[in-house]
């Protein structure tokens, strides 16, 4: 059973099902909320599938697992596959997408079937992007998420929501072209895009120096890296909570995959080069948007300055090359994508309640919300990183790992773990602590039980993966060993 | 050789001339019978087609028509493209009180002229191929004389075509005189290793008259504003068919008689294919008209087949095949949408028409959606793969830097497309919109299902007949 | 002096040049701009048939032959397409032909 | 050799004279007749190149159908020609100089014909002249019909397409213009020749 | 009962109580969850003493119990487990107790306050993080707790979440621990980095071999186990509020009472002695982090001690003398005597979780009222509490006889730091006798702040009325629930309206309809602990001296505080007699001043006050560390981050970048949309043009 078609694809079977909806469905109402419980089940039973991928997938083996092939043009193929790496971000994203659906519920009133529609299809693009194994087939999978998301952006987007998704597009288009130009070199020089066996092509150092470059420009954008990251406030500003959380929490970590995927293991020796300007570039980003963050007004503007200051620390572990530094990275990706997830949720509770994300509109709300705030500040802490959150185990990791390759690097970067308090403390208490002033905030809500179903699992993975990160290493160990071991062959490390 | 064994290469020719002149008989005679007409006309360019198909490759006309495996590929490009122009066209016309018979006959003998110029061997038929099709797209662009656009549109073609043939001709005559010879096979004996300055002259004389042609810049100027002027379904039809003929023909020209002088021609092409996709670039970000637009985009498009050309490798013209005719795909359909628009009766050609067309016209917009990421050369859309193909191509041939120009190029491009698309998506509506022909809705949503997910499956038998038409061609 | 090929080449050239030079000059006259064009193909022609008389090759006569013939159908679609614009117009100036620009 | 010099320059001469003044001349009308006395010029070196035929067919085409057509158009668009004079200067100086540049250019390059051009007696049918025993029409009549056949057919094709061009961009039926159908008249019935009406009292007859 | 087991019960009951009281508090009532809370914290304060009994005279082993794995990651391994050796048994009847008392103490303290379960989760919470930081077997479980303890740090200082200065107080405690965890986390890579490894047992067996071993850095070359334990003390410094990381002590007295005694002065805030000492093996091959410890810890204990002779809010004096008193303990863990630190956390633990809950119980007495200048005379009207401040005071300030060794627990505990300081120097320790003159300094100024307080507050005359207090306790309401629509003042509102409903307020002695204000004796939960804790303040040293410095030391630690060979400090058999009765000297001469200055000559304090000396001020300012952190830190964040965000961010990237470009871009367009003229011989021109550019381009380049 081609189970990882069946996992990317799965989700399109909603898209159809969503549209017959639309189109012979009798009432534009009624058949959104059926729509609604369509796109649930549909992504539901995506996660069970990638459940069960985890379950049959065999953590001894590092090497690329349910393998699907067939051939394509121009000698390229339709290749998927998993390793120990990929596998978590596949989780993730089907993880978090019924989140999002439910997220959506009833905030999403206009366009809905559109709505789930993109979603949807967005949901198969991304967990095509983590299974991909050929290199157009990836940027295919890779390319086109921006679509969905430009639609999320601009159709249910915010005021300016029109710059912002331009910017995103734009943004993000320019760093992949430069990627797809690589690849075709790639392709053209080594004469496959199949990417296993790319990995253990070996390209002259002067080759892997442009490549690394192009890549890179495709990557940083997408992490983002300073200094291309101003698309991401814009973008997470703008789009409406599930979209903002699709974009912190799954697609930031698809330049975090490919950094993994193609950087390292492919170009070791630039990689190995340019691991001086990553490391300048991520502890730029953890310092300077740390304290960008820090004086934002708008709530979502600051989880998504985090966001890239977080991503800093990412890149760093990557980079180190080493064992502590990749597990770290990945953890990170992983646990950002659920905690920024929530915290965009959270953000999105008030939005939805009272239509503004002023951080100075707020104030007090523990008064009404006591659930939500011991919420709020569960992922609080979790992006500052507290231990028992998932949040650490990825922070202390990367910066392990890059303190054994560049000391300095893991000196400042190590500051963020005070800004982090910083900025995300102030938030914190900005907007749920103190007196309640704000008469509009009187009658607010608590936490419904939808609200809490959705965070529920969040609250779970959070902690879990606070206390038991061992459960993922088990995972990723034996294919990010083998990622380490090459790369530090190849440098001569 | 008899003439029957010459013509057992002509067969599509024939077909279209024979039934060029049925038609017109038949439509001087019966005036009414448009309608018959029409679907004869289209009737006759699939059988041209299948005729080209199936032909017999060779030689004829002592080398003026060649029949190979590059000609099959472009004249079935051409003649379906051609084909389809019809019933676009026709009912467009009728609609705004033009009928007549003659529009399938002219775009016959255009698609004669098409046919000729993929074929040619030698300067005279490239000449009259280039000419034919040329007159007959002079009277199409200005054929709803009664609109001042269109006229003025013809005549701006018109005009600015004249000047381009006679660049042309001076070219082919220096070519002529210098060569001493006008077939490109004897053509490329004198251009041997080493071409000589007047030969070199007449090429680059050549390569600026087929670069008005392809509307390449700087030889584009006339592509916005007559974009813009002619009937929409004729802008369909011309932004198409004659691109791919006359590409075929450069490539003809450049690859049969010219291999020799391959590295002075690839910097001409590299040049001419870079200006044009910063112009079409650029310059489409502050249009307002679709039509425009387009233009530009068609513009920057050319481009990038041009760049696949100047890698000046059997890979390179594969690609330009390939990428032409999938981008002949979505610009048919992209004008097919244009022309299937229509408020109150006035033709929606502004972007701001088409604020809010996914709630007014879902079919149709969406359609228009894909276009324009198609064009955009987004995955997983024709203008993606046609891109691949053209940058593959020009990367291995070592062009790089050109490769990485143009595809910024394309992210400035992109900035209209998305402009587009975020009329059509993000704004409301302003207005209602009539109810869309059935012909022209049908040929935008029939292309835009080719442009994804057709084509996903297509690539794989379009790119072996792209590969062996390529090699028909005498380059690496 | 013997009158050579470059000679005949040469008032070509020159002839192909106020040709060209007559288009972007006459800013309002497309009459003209038709004319101009008609003296460019005149300078293929003279070229075509020097070399031809040089190369001591038909093909150069027989190819000016086709340069007249379609010259001549290009001059009678471009006058067409004048009366066309000047119904709508009721003037010829190149300078009116500007519905379109940008 | 003194007399075809002579003759050459002469002619080449008013043929660019001529040329130049098709392009600056006032009135177009002027500048059709300038036209005609180029091609006339341009006819007489084809003369002295050997081409009889192409001269002939250069008279008799450009000058009897071609510039007549002109001539025709020109005045038959009545057209106030005076402004259409303005800004002639304006462009002058740039235009000038393009030209210059592009007229070297092409004359250095013509120059190179001698040692970089073609050896005589290359592919193709020969020519009429000095080593032929054909005249210049004979020659071309037997190879129009059948080495260029495609040619020619491909060209009266072109023709074609310029009729229909013309008449379609250009023929119009008058809408209020009544022609005679005799079919119309030789299948006239009563029955649709004939109209009955029973008027009301006060009313008119709906015509 | 298996050790094991027991200790397990130990560390995951407070987390169940927690668990319990966090989660469903709301569902079970506030009855039902601080019984619970306080019922685990009980069972886990008698397992603990039956642990410690144990280890101390049952012959217990040290062990450890492994639960799971936490994170392995190469050789990156951290396990979840418990660690149990002579000083988690000390931590653990320190942790467990004083947490237990705290509770129940809570029952009377927080009797009117509207969200009783959340306060005792966190109390629990808390118990649980400080029990994982001190059963910690690697450095990751260690940080676990150590962040821990500072998230219930933050969440008990802003328990009163609508007080600006208590939400701003947990900020700072949290911003300034963390500064100190930067550290903590770069000591702990740099350890890993060093040794490869993170998990006690095995790194320390590494240690010795590895002296010597250079690492370069900024030009220079240091010893790695040095930079590995100042960069760990750097932790230490943050958690135990060290000089330069001290500032968010003083705040944090925002919080409840109770959760100052817990927190702020018995547990979190010994941390950081804690783990130097426990990472003994290491300092003690670290002598630059050695002297750096004994600097900083000196310099904490007379910085505090100067800053708290000044101040006026009494809980703000005790948290000084909390951060002077672990000055102590830092540089007696500088100068090797890590028994000696040990011992006085221990006794320091009684004492001052006695003081800050017997000034709770005045704080409470007074309608919450902390200011002593508006004390005066309340020994008639709280007598226990009296009683037992004074019996705290007479602890901390380390009264005895030191002939015969007897004394109060501080006696013990700070006269063998002081000894062990003017002995360190003896051996040739380079800051021991600098150590040991700031010691002596330190316990005089102690003395006196310490009497200070007590006898501003319980002496003298009362400088309050009834009706102040009256306007205090409805002040008090309003300083907590500024807003008057709020749910808790509602409570609160209600609950004062209607006193006799309010069983809470039974014990109370205000509110009760007679109109009558006057300060009044905590109820019999708030009188246990003092009590409890009184009899730690005058026996813990008395009773445990001899294991813990005494001359059974060995056998009590087994090994957990390690000494290098060469270095031998600890026992003061061989000071001169002067040293062994300076500090007794210098405590003496503190109480006659404060004595002389609060009770003879009553007054004569507010009047040096009011003079506003040179050195008044700078004490009484705290020697301007919050003015310099603010114009410096902050300032610099707040200005950085404006400017990165609007100059960075919005002029340089956006501005040159996309908006830039997109703008430069429509421009560039806007020039050839212009080209585009519409004009016939334009476009004949430009075509022209490309021809002859071409054609010259051609005659240039490839002229044959």
């Amino acid at each position: 059973m081609p189970l990882l078609s069946l996992i990317t694809y799965a989700p399109l079977a909603g898209v159809v099902a969503i549209l017959a909806l639309k189109l012979f469905g009798q009432s534009e109402a009624k058949s959104a909320e059926a729509s609604k419980w369509v796109a649930l089940v549909v992504t539901l039973v995506t996660l069970a599938l990638s459940v069960l991928l985890v379950v049959q997938y065999d953590p001894a083996n590092p090497g690329f697992q349910f393998m699907e092939e067939a051939p394509w043009f121009m000698g390229l193929s339709y290749r998927m596959g998993v390793d120990g790496i990929s596998i978590l971000f596949v989780l993730l994203t089907a993880f978090l997408m019924p989140i999002c659906i439910a997220a959506s519920w009833t905030s999403i009133d206009k366009r809905v079937h559109e709505y789930l529609i993109a979603f949807l299809v967005l949901e198969t693009l991304v967990i095509g992007v983590f299974c991909a194994l050929d290199l157009v087939l990836f940027y295919i999978f890779f390319e086109f998420g921006l679509v969905p998301m430009f639609l999320i952006i601009g159709i249910w987007g915010g005021q300016r929501r029109v710059y912002a998704a331009f910017k995103f597009f734009l943004y993000t288009l320019l760093g992949s072209v430069l990627m797809l130009a690589a690849i075709l070199f790639m392709i053209g020089s080594s004469g496959t895009s199949s990417i296993p066996e790319l990995m253990t092509y070996h390209f002259s150092p002067q080759a892997q120096t442009w490549l690394w470059l192009a890549f890179f420009a495709s990557f940083a954008v997408k992490m983002p890296m300073w200094p291309v990251h101003t698309w991401l406030p814009d973008a997470h500003v703008e789009a409406p909570t599930a979209g903002s959380v699709i974009l912190a929490g799954i697609l930031l970590k698809m330049g975090g995959y490919g950094f993994l995927r193609f950087s390292l293991p492919m170009f070791p020796n630039a990689s190995d080069y340019f691991a001086p300007l990553v490391f300048a570039l991520s502890v730029i980003a953890v310092i300077y948007t740390s304290l960008v963050a820090f004086r934002q007004t708008d709530a979502k503007k600051l989880i998504a300055y985090s966001s890239v200051a977080h991503m800093g620390l990412v890149t760093m572990g990557i980079f180190s090359g080493n064992v502590e530094g990749e597990q770290g990275a990945i953890y990170q990706m992983l646990s950002h994508g659920v905690i920024s997830g929530a915290l965009f949720l959270c953000v999105g509770v008030i939005y939805d309640r009272m239509h503004t994300r002023e951080i100075k509109f707020y104030g007090g709300l523990v008064t009404r919300m006591p659930l939500y705030a011991a919420v709020f500040m569960l992922f609080t802490m979790g992006n500052v990183g507290l231990p028992g959150t998932s949040g650490f185990v990825g922070e202390i990791l990367s910066m392990t790992g890059v303190y054994q390759v560049s000391t300095w690097t893991a000196l400042l970067a190590a500051t963020g773990v005070i800004l982090s308090a910083v900025y995300m403390l102030t938030l914190y208490r900005a907007v749920v602590f103190g007196p309640l002033t704000n008469p509009k905030l009187a009658a607010i809500e608590d936490l419904n039980w939808r609200e809490v179903a959705i965070f529920a699992p969040l609250i779970l993975s959070t902690l879990y993966m606070g206390v038991q990160p061992n459960s993922v290493f088990n995972l990723t160990s034996a294919s990010v060993d083998q990622l380490v071991r090459v790369y530090q062959a190849a440098i001569g490390g | 050789m008899t003439i029957s064994t010459h013509l057992a290469y002509a067969y599509p020719e024939v077909i279209l001339a024979l039934g060029a002149l049925a038609l017109l008989v038949i439509g001087a005679f019966a005036p009414k019978q448009t309608t018959l007409v029409g679907g004869a006309s289209v009737l006759v360019l699939l059988a041209a087609a299948v005729a080209s198909a199936t032909q017999p490759f060779g030689v004829a006309f002592s080398g003026a028509l060649v029949s190979d495996a590059a000609a099959t590929f472009a004249k079935v490009a051409i003649y379906i493209a051609s084909a389809v122009a019809i019933p676009l066209g026709q009912p467009w016309f009728e609609r705004r009180g033009v009928k007549n018979f003659e529009f399938p006959v002219l775009i016959l003998l255009a698609a004669l002229g098409m046919g000729m110029m993929a074929s040619s061997g030698d300067l005279i038929s490239l000449y009259v191929g280039v000419e034919l099709h040329s007159l007959a797209l002079y009277v199409l662009a200005a054929m709803h004389r009664d609109n001042a656009k269109a006229s003025e549109a013809g005549l701006k073609y018109f005009v600015l075509g004249a000047l381009s043939s006679g660049l042309l001709l001076y070219g082919a005559s220096l070519i002529y005189g210098f060569a001493g010879s006008t077939a490109f096979s004897d053509i490329a004996v004198a251009a041997g290793d080493k071409a000589n300055t007047g030969l070199l002259f007449g090429l680059i004389f050549l390569i600026c008259g087929l670069g008005f042609k392809v509307s390449a810049a700087p030889f584009h100027m006339w592509t916005p504003d007559v974009y813009e002027g002619a009937p929409t379904p004729v802008v369909a039809f011309f932004a198409a068919a004659p691109k791919l003929a006359a590409m075929v023909l450069f490539a003809r020209v450049l690859a049969d008689g010219f291999a020799g002088a391959a590295g002075q021609w690839q910097q001409v092409l590299m040049a001419l294919a870079l200006i044009s996709v910063a112009v079409g670039a650029f310059a489409g970000l502050v249009q307002k008209n679709l039509k425009r637009l387009w233009a530009y985009s068609s513009i920057a498009n050319v481009g990038y087949a041009l760049l696949g050309l100047a890698s000046g490798t059997s890979e390179g013209v594969q690609a330009m095949l390939v990428f032409m005719v999938l981008y002949m795909i979505d610009v048919t359909g992209f004008f097919a949408c244009l022309a299937a628009l229509s408020r109150g009766g006035r033709s929606m050609e502004t972007i701001d028409d088409m604020a809010g067309l996914i709630k007014e016209r879902p079919g149709i917009a969406l359609a228009m959606t894909v276009f324009s990421l198609s064009a955009l050369g987004l995955p997983p859309f024709s203008g993606f793969f046609a891109k691949i193909f053209v940058f593959k191509a020009a990367i291995d041939a070592g062009l790089w830097g050109p490769a990485v120009l143009g595809l910024v190029g394309s992210v400035v491009a992109a900035f209209y497309y998305l402009r587009l698309i975020k009329v059509m998506w993000f704004d409301g509506s302003v207005g209602v919109t009539d109810k869309p022909p059935v012909e022209a809705k049908t040929i935008a949503i029939a292309t835009a299902l080719f442009a994804f997910p057709v084509v996903i499956v297509a690539l794989v038998w379009l790119n072996p007949l792209a590969e062996r038409a390529a090699h028909a061609f005498g380059l690496a | 002096m013997t009158i050579g090929l470059a000679h005949y080449l040469a008032v070509a050239a020159i002839l192909f040049t106020i040709g060209v030079f007559g288009i972007f000059v006459n800013r309002k006259n497309i009459i003209v701009i038709l004319m101009s064009v008609e003296l460019m193909l005149l300078a293929v022609n003279i070229n075509l048939v020097a070399f031809s008389a040089y190369l001591g090759n038909l093909t150069g006569q027989i190819f000016a032959m086709f340069v007249l013939t379609v010259a001549a159908a290009e001059a009678a679609v471009g006058l067409a397409i004048l009366v066309t614009f000047f119904r709508n117009r009721g003037d010829i100036a190149v300078d009116d032909a500007s519905m379109m620009k940008g | 050799m003194a007399l075809q010099a002579i003759a050459f320059y002469l002619m080449a001469a008013v043929t660019v004279a001529a040329g130049f003044c098709v392009v600056s001349a006032r009135n177009p009308v002027h500048s059709v007749l300038w036209l005609i006395l180029a091609f006339f010029s341009a006819a007489g070196l084809f003369v002295l190149l050997g081409a009889e035929f192409l001269a002939m067919l250069l008279v008799v085409v450009y000058v009897g159908a071609v510039a007549v057509l002109f001539l025709f158009v020109v005045m038959m668009l009545d057209v106030d020609f005076a402004s259409l004079r303005q800004g002639f200067a304006r462009y002058m100086p740039i235009g000038l100089l393009i030209a210059a540049v592009l007229a070297v250019e092409m004359v250095v390059v013509a120059t190179t014909v001698s040692t970089q051009g073609a050896a005589k007696h290359s592919p193709g049918p020969a020519a009429s002249g000095t080593d032929s025993a054909l005249s210049n029409a004979e020659a071309i009549g037997r190879v129009l019909y059948t080495d260029y056949i495609y040619f020619f057919q491909a060209a009266g094709l072109v023709l074609l397409v310029a009729m229909i061009g013309a008449i379609v961009l250009t023929l119009r039926h008058k809408p209020g213009v009544k022609r005679q159908i005799i079919m119309n008249q030789v299948l006239r019935t009563p029955a649709t020749g004939m109209k009955l009406v029973n008027p009301k009292q006060g009313e008119g007859i709906d015509a | 009962m298996d050790p094991k087991l027991l200790v397990t019960v130990i560390l995951f009951g407070p987390l169940i109580g927690a668990a319990v009281a966090g989660l469903f508090g709301k569902r079970i009532g506030d009855k039902a969850s601080m019984t619970v809370t306080t019922g685990f914290l009980f069972l886990s304060a008698i397992l603990s003493w039956v642990v410690f009994s144990q280890w101390t005279w049952g012959g217990l082993e040290p062990f450890t119990v492994t639960y799971a794995p936490f994170i392995h990651v190469g050789n990156f391994i951290s396990n979840w487990s418990f660690r149990l050796d002579g000083l988690s048994a000390v931590m653990l009847v320190v942790v467990t107790t004083v947490s237990s008392l705290v509770h129940l103490y809570s029952w009377g303290y927080m009797a009117d306050d509207p969200s009783k379960p959340r306060f005792f989760a966190y109390l629990s919470l808390f118990t649980f993080a400080m029990l994982s930081l001190i059963s910690a077997a690697d450095f990751m479980q260690l940080f676990f707790g150590w962040e821990g303890v500072g998230l219930a740090s933050y969440l008990l200082i802003g328990f009163w979440h609508h007080k600006a200065t208590a939400n701003a107080a947990s900020i700072k405690a949290f911003v300034v621990n963390r500064v100190g965890d930067f550290g903590f986390a770069l000591g702990i890579m740099t350890a890993y980095w060093a040794f490869g490894t993170i998990e006690f047992a095995k790194l320390f067996p590494l240690i010795q071999a590895s002296v010597g071993q250079g690492w370069d850095f900024a030009g220079g070359r240091f010893s790695l186990i040095d930079l590995t334990c100042f960069l760990l003390f750097i932790g230490a410094m943050g958690k135990s509020a060290q000089f330069f990381l001290h500032t968010w002590l003083p705040d944090a007295m925002e919080g409840p009472t109770p959760v100052s005694a817990l927190i702020h002065a018995a547990t979190m805030v010994t941390a950081g002695v804690y783990m130097v000492c426990l990472l003994s093996p290491m300092f003690e091959y670290a002598p630059v982090a050695k002297n750096i410890v004994t600097v900083i810890g000196a310099v904490t204990a007379l910085f505090a001690a100067t800053v708290g002779l000044t101040q006026n809010d009494i809980k703000r004096v005790i948290a000084y003398s909390t951060c002077s008193q672990l000055g102590y303990m830092f540089f007696a863990a500088g100068v090797g005597a890590y028994q000696a630190a040990m011992f006085h956390l221990f006794t320091h633990a009684f004492f001052k979780a006695l003081l800050f809950l017997g000034a709770g119980s005045v704080i409470h007495g007074m309608a919450h009222e902390q200011d002593m200048r508006r004390y005066g005379a309340l020994q008639k009207y709280l007598p226990i509490t009296y009683a037992v401040m004074t019996i705290g005071t007479i602890a901390i300030t380390g009264l005895g006889i030191p002939g015969i060794e007897i004394g109060f627990a501080g006696f013990y505990s700070k006269d063998a730091i002081i000894h062990a300081a003017y002995e360190a120097g003896g051996a040739g320790h380079p800051l021991g006798y600098f150590a040991f003159f700031i010691g002596i300094l330190v316990a005089g100024l102690t003395a006196f702040y310490s009497w200070r307080v007590a006898f501003f507050t319980f002496n003298g005359h009362a400088r309050w009325t009834p009706e102040d207090l009256e306007h205090h306790w409805h002040n008090r309401d309003h300083a907590h629930d500024a807003v008057h629509d709020d749910h808790a003042h509602a409570a609160a509102a209600e609950s004062h309206s209607e006193p006799e409903t309010d069983h809470g307020h039974a014990d109370h002695g205000h509110g009760q309809g007679h109109g009558e204000y006057k300060p009044h004796e905590s109820p019999w939960t708030m009188r246990i602990p003092l009590l409890v804790l009184s009899l730690g303040a005058i026996f813990a040293g008395f009773l445990f001296h001899h294991q813990f410095i005494g001359e059974h030391n060995a056998e009590f630690w087994r090994g957990a505080i390690f000494h290098a060979p060469v270095e031998h400090a600890g026992a003061e058999h061989h000071a001169p007699l002067w040293v062994v009765w300076a500090p007794l000297v210098v405590s003496v001469g503190g109480l006659l001043v404060a004595a002389y200055m609060y009770i003879w000559r009553e007054g004569l304090g507010a009047k040096l006050a009011a003079n506003q000396g040179l050195l008044y001020v700078f004490f009484y300012n705290k020697w301007f560390f919050d003015e310099i952190y603010n114009a410096t830190f902050v300032r610099a964040a707040k200005f950085l981050g404006d400017l990165f965000w609007k100059g960075g961010d919005q002029k340089i990237i956006d501005g040159l970048g996309p908006d830039g470009v997109s703008a430069l871009s429509v421009e560039v367009g806007k020039g050839a949309g212009r080209l585009q003229s519409g004009y016939v011989y334009h476009y004949a021109f430009v075509m022209l043009l490309g021809v002859a550019g071409l054609l010259t381009y051609a005659l240039w380049a490839w002229a044959v």
